[in-house]
């Protein structure tokens, strides 16, 4: 098993399509999303109960080295300054098959 | 105002379904429209009101008076939102007056369709090129407001304006909403009758039993964003309930001046009168992000949607009534 | 009892589509109904059943006979889980004797509607005040069922007693179906005739064809539930074949003495007999924690439901004919 | 090939929409039909095919013609993959060539929908038992796919084996979209014209309809997938054309041998043109994990389909005009 | 980025509005949730076929600072017990936006 | 409160019955999914907007021993090189309740 950094990332779902394209364009190869996430934040309640997606949240989950971790970072950030959400950076251990 | 108008508006199924949504949610009932039934609904209504709407261009073809009253549309639709964020912008800062005038330029399809089965319900008839109308109002609103707020805002967020643009264009021009809309208008206006006889059982007999399940969940939606109006502060609250007033009568005179017959007219009045919630938030959110949607997209679903969709049908027509001979 | 009733039965799409459910989990087929699919046919199930009872309410009025029909429908929602969970105590503990008595005391909407579709198939006549015994039915077993297991499990849950009781209240009388079912009969009850001719098509045409699908995923849902019987063991399994046969015999007693005639009987039978799977396993999950659902729910959706769909209505129905003049 | 036939064909409403579709997704609309839309619309359009498909039989009564056609659709659907694979193999390694040979070999549902809707508005009568024909032909093609590639591949999976194929032929003969259509079929074959009365408005009226909103999302999907294409390379892509015309005349050339009429010989032949993109992908999935589903769903989705729809059954059709008398 | 400790809650989908309610109660800022998990666990198996929201569950994720994990915990495992369910504590790093 | 390991496991959906066959072979008494889960990696887009679920994935998440964790890696590894996806190892605590 390698040891790898862990990113999540909630935000928007509108806005999800950007977070994609900026970790992609930083090289990041994989990452899963949940497309359907509500909550609460500084923002107020995200029901997701709306006509418009404009009240839903989706979840991004995806691995890198250590050393990538701040470059990805200060990619997102923006993104979570304009749009609200989170960003969580945890240690796990990728299991190479 | 006739009294009777606004009865036989309140009493008819659709409408008594928005009303029962909105009772669940304040006696805290667990009913709910998980999506994406409502997505189900409101795609099947835009699809049917499009393609019957084409179906009666078909028939009447597309004469001078038809191309005025799109002319009127679109200059509702570019008008509408100037003057609402001149007003706006006396009280709130310019992201938030752009995404609400931008949202007000704009049409709500439901509130047109209540307004279509109000008329169908009166017997007064109404041209099939009014949905073109609709359709070409929902769009240019939200090029206005992006405008507006550019301006406004000044050249801060100018290096990504461009891309915005290109992003913000496609929002506008190929929403989901219009793209089925216009889609479906232009099906219906290749297949005519041949393809009336065909769908007319889809489109037409089941239509307003899908109508009262898409209203139940508007009841539910928007009966839970009032919660949020406390927040809101009393200048919304009454600009969602003026602005539809104001922008209605301008509306019929516009109408009145076109020489849209009756059915037309109320059609035109509602479109000029309804907010976007669908279309235009979603484009906003994306284009003035600094905007708080918990702002617009109240003001145009709990305020002006049900203002419209119960008292504002009647009051129209009744205007309607006197001034039309 | 009369083997063409039973043939008469079975042989109807409906109850055909539900066995087509059953057999692929059998056969082990992936064949699935994801949600929200469910939630939209049973909405539209309520909304449809509901609407036409209340139409035909507003054209029958509301006289003493149909008082008293509601007064009945009432008593045996309260005294049914009553002597259900006497007999349940023998071999339970208070909480899940509670917890089963409450689904039994309470009704199954689809039992019922697949009674009328097996009505109508026979040309029996109905009145629409039925489907609003069937709303009167809904709820009560639930207070009476928590009230039992408060009484039997003591005050040990005293301290949250009081906010449950609100909590209760709401979802006992302003659960979704309810309120679904209540606020379509009031709709139909108000619009009428009028009403009648908007939503027919969409109300009564497609119906069949939605209750079809509806019991195909019954058919999914219940016999996948059939692997939770082992555990069970063989009293319960029993008694969800022997209660619903004795509240319907019972049930037909009261709708003798009221005098209602042969289609009210069936359906007033079947309201007794039927137990809910729905409403109800949502109030108990929350109010009796303790119960598990993995045996209400179990016995409600993979026994009794299908006993009542496929034998009960034939072996009611002979009964009515022997006795009713 | 026939002008009138392709524009009859083109200008109806259910291809209309499959061109919206695809339009929405080139200029990058956000329209979206979410799941589980589609898979309401495709377990509507499967029961409604098979129930009428079954009263039909129930009417014309199974003769010894309808048996010999059933066995020719076996025929093809065995045959079918046996020569794609040959063929395939020139290009492709043994996973790929089985999977894309299975896909070809089994049958679209919708293609052949879409061919009886083309019939209807033609007024060309074609034979219920058509439907069981389809049916007969979604699973062998699986079979022999699998089979060819054991064969092909050794027996390096040997071990695994064994679990494989219980799970393969319940995959082949029990999955959702065979079962649907036998089940449906079967029940339309019990209740006839008893049946028909009740469900025809939800089964027939409606139909066009539904088949418009499935169709819509096809579009979109199947030009999403477009997008896979350039990494396919020429060869699948010349071959996801030829294959089907090649199948289409072996098809007709059997279908004549058989002294079809019109109608089931243009059904007959858009079966065996067609090829799967629900079921096999499915199970291929499963059976041959080596295979690479960007090929083979992108070979059916985005190419094969859109053929048979658009093209195929014009091209089709006026062979037919040309060779039966 | 900031260490914090991070919060997953897996329980009953119906009982997930009382979480949030005890959660609040305890200061808890924002948190997100995915309504429809599906697992395994002592009670059998949580299908989410039913009709009834009754077998279903759902998963919350929440961000607390290290002081404040007890007291949190404290307050959710009545409903845990009651309920069945999990509560996973692990050590994260919050990006500051 | 006691360590754990946290397993989180992402694949197709089709392939997730096999994983929890697997993993309940070796003993995994509770374990939590996520049906609908798109997502990037070396096989390209899971866009899950298909009509089967050919391209979609699920995520699974279970907790168990820091002992048992090579067994289960073990057990899941086959499938993950078959079908691709990813397995993530962290250290979490559990809640006892
Ligand atoms: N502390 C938190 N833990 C988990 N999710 C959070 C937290 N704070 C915010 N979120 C999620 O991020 C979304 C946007 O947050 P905000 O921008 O603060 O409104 C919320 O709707 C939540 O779904
Ligand atoms: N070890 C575990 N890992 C992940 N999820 C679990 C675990 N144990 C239980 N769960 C989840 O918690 C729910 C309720 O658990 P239980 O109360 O043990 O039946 C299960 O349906 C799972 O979704
Ligand atoms: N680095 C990663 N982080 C998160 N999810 C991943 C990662 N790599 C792959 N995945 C998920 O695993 C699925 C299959 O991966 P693959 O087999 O590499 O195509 C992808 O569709 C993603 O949902
Ligand atoms: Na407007
Ligand atoms: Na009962
Ligand atoms: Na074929």
């Amino acid at each position: 098993m390698q040891n790898v950094k862990k990113l999540e990332i909630i935000t928007d779902t509108l806005e999800m399509k950007e977070v994609c394209a900026v970790l992609e364009a930083q090289g990041v190869s994989g990452y899963s999303i949940v497309r359907d996430v509500v909550g609460k934040g500084e923002r107020g309640w995200q029901s997701g109960d709306e006509l418009t997606d404009v009240f839903k949240n989706s979840y991004l989950l995806t691995t890198c080295d250590a050393s990538e971790v701040e470059r990805l970072i200060e990619a997102v950030r923006p993104i979570l300054k304009k749009r609200g959400g989170i960003c969580l950076v945890s240690d796990a251990q990728w299991v190479i098959h | 105002m006739n009294l009777d108008l606004l009865l036989s508006n309140l009493l008819n199924p659709p409408v008594l379904f928005f009303f029962l949504g909105m009772v669940a949610v304040f006696v805290g009932s667990d009913l709910d429209v998980p999506q994406p039934l409502p997505k189900f609904f409101s795609l099947y209504l835009l699809l049917s009101i499009g393609f019957k709407g084409g179906v009666e261009l078909n028939h009447s073809g597309i004469g001078a008076q038809i191309l005025w009253t799109m002319g009127g549309a679109i200059f509702m639709a570019l008008l509408v939102p100037l003057y609402a964020f001149w007003i706006l912008r006396r009280k709130l800062d310019v992201p938030n007056a752009a995404a609400i005038a931008a949202t007000y330029g704009s049409v709500s399809a439901v509130t047109f369709i209540a307004a279509t089965s109000f008329l169908s319900e009166l017997d007064i008839p109404y041209g099939g090129h009014m949905v073109a109308a609709m359709a070409l109002m929902e769009s240019p609103a939200i090029i206005v407001g992006v405008a507006l707020s550019r301006l406004g805002a000044g050249a801060q967020e100018g290096e990504k304006a461009h891309f915005d643009t290109k992003e913000l264009l496609r929002d506008a021009f190929f929403n989901g909403s219009v793209l089925v809309l216009i889609g479906s208008l232009i099906i219906g206006l290749l297949t005519g009758e041949e393809g009336k006889k065909a769908l007319n059982p889809f489109v037409s007999d089941i239509f307003k039993g899908m109508l009262c399940l898409f209203l139940l969940d508007m009841g539910l939606v928007s009966a839970r964003r009032l919660n949020g109006l406390k927040k809101l502060g009393t200048f919304p609250i009454g600009f969602s309930m003026a602005l539809p007033l104001f922008n209605a009568v301008l509306g019929l005179l516009v109408a009145n001046w076109l020489g849209l017959g009756k059915g037309d007219a109320l059609l035109f009045c509602v479109l000029s009168a309804s907010a976007s919630y669908i279309a235009v938030p979603a484009a906003m959110r994306l284009a003035i992000p600094k905007a708080n949607p918990g702002i617009y997209v109240t003001m145009a679903l709990a305020l002006t949607f049900p203002f419209n969709v119960l008292l504002g049908l009647p009051i129209y027509l009744s205007i309607i009534n006197r001034f039309w001979s």
